[in-house]
């Protein structure tokens, strides 16, 4: 008899508490639009369902003691997304950014959705309920950089307690970006600039992609050290990729590691979607100021290649630019896909890969800047 | 009064914010200019002392490899890639 | 000379004591089990590895500094059993079971071999020499689930310093199921109910399997949030392989991630084997123990099979009663394999998968009931 | 008086431990009860809601396409598989 | 404006120190000679990349709380060298050395030069800036061992600040024996000598196999606990390979796990490449007896090869003896190769990695016994 | 004084060196010649006790089918890896 009070009062219907009904829920959306509507699944199912087991009552799995709360160490530490970011550096084609090197100021522009994320930020501290300080306003900033591992380490050193909201919203962007992107590139280009067709890439030897990652190393060494992890750790999986003589080295870093390690960052994400931190009126700041950064990050980019077209004899097509935000290689593709429609024989897939790649640089020094300064 | 003084606080801090994002923006571009500078050179020097000749056309080789690819050996190459499949699992 | 005398006194030979020398032999003896017998090799080469070199005397391997001492955290932690369960989970197919739910009664049945081992691990407590707590009895009992990753976790939190034997009871008769269940399946079952043929499996859609793991783990954080770790990273495992949106995550978690886990896993539980905890007659009493739970939870299954058979129009061949004890697949094979005997036509392996991947649930139910009662 | 005392801490062990065999038994079967209708409730909405066409014959598609390797074409399987695995190493 | 003071301050240019940036050149150095040179690139290219990233100024990346110095924790705990040799263990055949043991005493005779090393290290010990207590003296033996991980693993121990230099010298060393071997083994023999056909290898059968690694883990245990680790973890290896039971966590072990361990390691031991410790005289002596190191272990096998012939009938062709320093299986490759300069028909390689494996087995041993008689 | 009482220590050292030396290499040269004992044991009482067959030429079984590779066959199975290689990546 005691011990069916003593099981009833541990089940989940005696203990569950409202909001952590909600939290479950968040979780179960982020499974549905990640497994029915595609929307970056191989980060947004671990995340979900680290939502939904952080948030069972009793079991205390994200608390000291539970599996996710040993796993996220490895977020804490900074190894996670460090070596998430080492993979996407090797698996990363700097080829196009090489062959057409001006396409790295469309991903420098893009950056101004971060800048004026955090500006934006900073205005909704005034709305009573909002509280953000200025390390929190430079987290939420970085989901403008539309870079996955990028947001995840400068928030976990920045603001811890908004991981889960920041995460969350920039991988549903990185996703939205097919839907948020096209409006924005539409209303600014004129169907002649869409149709511009730009010249074939020249030939880049593998010389110059060996010597490139250590190139982009030592110049942020010499301007930006505080970018140095991030963009130490992207350069070593390209370098890995492109040097050719430690293949099995590279291919490990691109498939088991990366895959081992996403599982584990994304269930340590959903472990800080807990509901007194995510449960608040901040989040719903969070994830307007998101779709924000998206917003201006695009028309960034696109006003830039029209800038430079006034300058510039070669022509770019201005849908590049909207590459520049990163979200690789979801951007590139849409570019292509805004410009298949105008001009039906123009591809602008490898041309837009260069801004593409750009912007992953981009959004890495401007972390760099936002820790040196903010953290 | 303490009204004024929050004003006070948002508009320090908007500047900050401000400033914070010149500086931003202005280290994101020379960074980038500065890196488009440097690739050039690479790509000056490498052209100069470290010349690599350009493969003839990469693709253009494996492409009539792919396309006499008879029926039978289509198979074999199924076959051979779900055994492979399999037996790696 | 003084040289001389030094390496003299830090040799195995200065320095063995029998209870190592036993524990080695232990040690050698699980390996040929597993090298020449084919019990349960991938677990019982690291788990006898894991016994010989943390027995070595002087080197410590198991000592803190040691790296089995660093391997047994993840242990410890849960993590190791955790992932090798998420694992199982992805490889696990549950269409069988949602075709013919009805099966889930045998896994539960099965689970009575658990119980009943918890009554005899108390009544052998009466004997001089032998000294079981009611968390130590509860520990044992687990064995009775024929799970190795369940058994692990549970007697990691209940019993440490148990875990050694208990491991290797679970995991042997694991591999001793063929041995073990065939005579008690043929002594409570005619020949007319070995004959008897099923229904084919109806077909189940993507939809079910999709939803079912998530369905399980709400029921369990309803009712039993302490089965939750268990329950929750099989259901991860499990949505991962069937939502088909994360297959490289999916096939990691299969392949190389639960094969580093269980080499780690395996020489940590060895490392538990020390000649103190190991060379007890409480081992004896493990040992006797786990056959004994295995017997019942056989004769269990089966006995709740034909009991169904009378309330049911639809017949159920009571041999798959006995794939309730889980041992996946083994224990469906044996069913399959004895249903042949009688009937050479009748192909019964698909129809024991229900109960087998059944009795998986119903363990982690039962660890969740002694997790939360006894811990 | 000792020996009773024992008698009496077993008898109240084996009391607990009998309790908890019938709370635990009990739960296990009530969960999995439960599950048997969750699992029926679902299969019925799923089928209602959201009817997914059964695949006709998945594997016999597969199958006349395994019957039909060639002994030439079978040494290619095997060829590819080891040639495939020795480059792998 | 203060911020752009604050940036300046920031700078890698205004930081920058001498030494780190001759650091920083030895990692591009090394680089240079692993991508361009092919210098055992799967190592060298890791720890190039770690000299770089942990001479970067103030991005702390080799410091507390950054990711090199939590990869560290996997060399401080003896975990990573012990892991990698595992999965060498999995990838050695022994068969040759069983069919010929008394090649045994050839990696027993190129063990000599970890033993004059240590004289050698001593005696430097006198020239003034050169500092080398009794234990840094023996980890810088060790480098004649011709062992990655066995050199790794005993200046973890005896010596962490002379981890890098003792590393990048064993590295760099076994990538030079194609250059440093050749002119010994030619100026110790005769060309008749270096022509000597050997007697076809005996077959060997797979329970020969299996019972060694289990055979030389008790000799260890006997004679030399100390070696126990590096011994155990390699006999693990080579039986988890040759039982045949667990195919799967053998190829793991030698494929993604040795894999990501490689990395890490690397960079790891990358991070003790600090100018502190690197740019020390003591560098340049240990680079100096690392080369003597090499020769010397070349020689003594030669000879002893030459000794055994005298006490024989079957002929050994002394330049097999030169492949008992290990260096797996470069140093064989050398004997082969040299062996065909003299007599185009001879093929020594099967001959040679009898005595190259024999190698690992006699530093390990060496390891053991400075670990007991020094540690 | 000093010069001497360092060169003392060296020559202390040095002799502890030159002892660790003959130890060393004599555990070495101890161990490996009780392994060939052993090794030469285990393969005495393997053969005699369990003997195993010597596969007969285990290679040539496995060559004439390496031979009969038609260019047919060769093509698809470079095909069959490329596309593996490609689907894996
Ligand atoms: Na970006
Ligand atoms: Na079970
Ligand atoms: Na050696």
């Amino acid at each position: 008899m005691e011990n069916l009070t003593r099981l009833w009062q541990s089940t989940g219907i005696y203990n569950f508490e409202g909001p952590q009904i909600v939290m479950m829920l968040v979780g179960f959306l982020l499974l549905f639009l990640a497994i029915k509507k595609g929307f970056e699944p191989l980060l947004l199912v671990p995340i979900g369902f680290g939502a939904i087991l952080s948030n069972i009552p009793i079991a205390g799995i994200a608390d000291e003691g539970g599996i996710l709360y040993y796993l996220y160490l490895g977020i804490k530490t900074g190894v996670f997304p460090l070596l998430i970011f080492m993979g996407v550096g090797a698996m990363t084609d700097f080829g196009p950014m090489l062959a057409n090197p001006k396409t790295l100021l469309l991903g420098a522009a893009a950056q101004f959705g971060i800048f004026t994320t955090l500006l934006g930020a900073l205005a909704l501290d005034m709305i009573p309920g909002m509280n953000f300080s200025m390390s929190d306003a430079a987290a939420i900033a970085i989901i403008g950089g539309a870079d996955g591992p990028t947001a995840i380490y400068v928030a976990s050193k920045l603001a811890p307690d908004l991981l889960g909201a920041i995460a969350v919203a920039a991988y549903s962007y990185m996703a939205l970006v097919p839907l948020i992107q096209p409006p924005i590139m539409r209303a600014l280009t004129t169907p002649e600039e869409r149709s511009i067709e730009m010249q074939q890439l020249r030939f880049v030897s593998n010389t110059e992609k060996i010597i490139f990652p250590l190139m982009l190393l030592m110049l942020t060494t010499l301007l930006l050290p505080s970018a140095a992890p991030l963009v130490g750790m992207f350069c070593l999986g390209n370098l890995m990729n492109v040097c050719g003589v430690v293949e099995r080295l590279s291919k490990t870093a691109q498939n088991e590691l990366i895959n081992i390690v996403t599982i584990f960052l994304g269930l340590a994400v959903g472990s800080k979607m807990s509901a007194g931190a995510f449960l608040q009126p901040t989040t719903l700041g969070i994830l307007a100021l998101g779709a924000v950064a998206f917003c201006i990050g695009t028309a960034s980019g696109v006003l830039m290649a029209k800038l430079m077209n006034k300058f510039s004899d070669t022509p770019i097509n201005p849908l590049i630019g909207a590459a520049g935000v990163s979200a690789v290689p979801m951007a590139a593709r849409v570019a292509n896909k805004v410009g298949l429609e105008s001009n039906p024989h123009n591809f602008l897939l490898m041309h837009a890969m260069g801004p593409n790649v750009a912007g992953v640089i981009g959004s890495a020094v401007a972390a760099g800047v936002l820790l040196s300064l903010v953290g | 009064m303490m009204a004024f003084c929050i004003v006070l606080r948002m508009n320090e801090t908007m500047a900050q914010g401000i400033e914070l994002m010149l500086t931003g923006m202005g280290i994101v571009f020379l960074f980038l200019v500065m890196l488009i500078g440097a690739v050039k050179l690479m790509a000056y020097l490498v052209a100069t002392f470290l010349p690599e000749a350009e493969p003839v056309s990469p693709t253009a080789s494996s492409a009539p490899a792919a396309n006499t690819v008879t029926p039978v050996v289509a198979a074999a190459i199924t076959a051979a890639v779900h055994q492979h499949r399999a037996t790696h699992k």
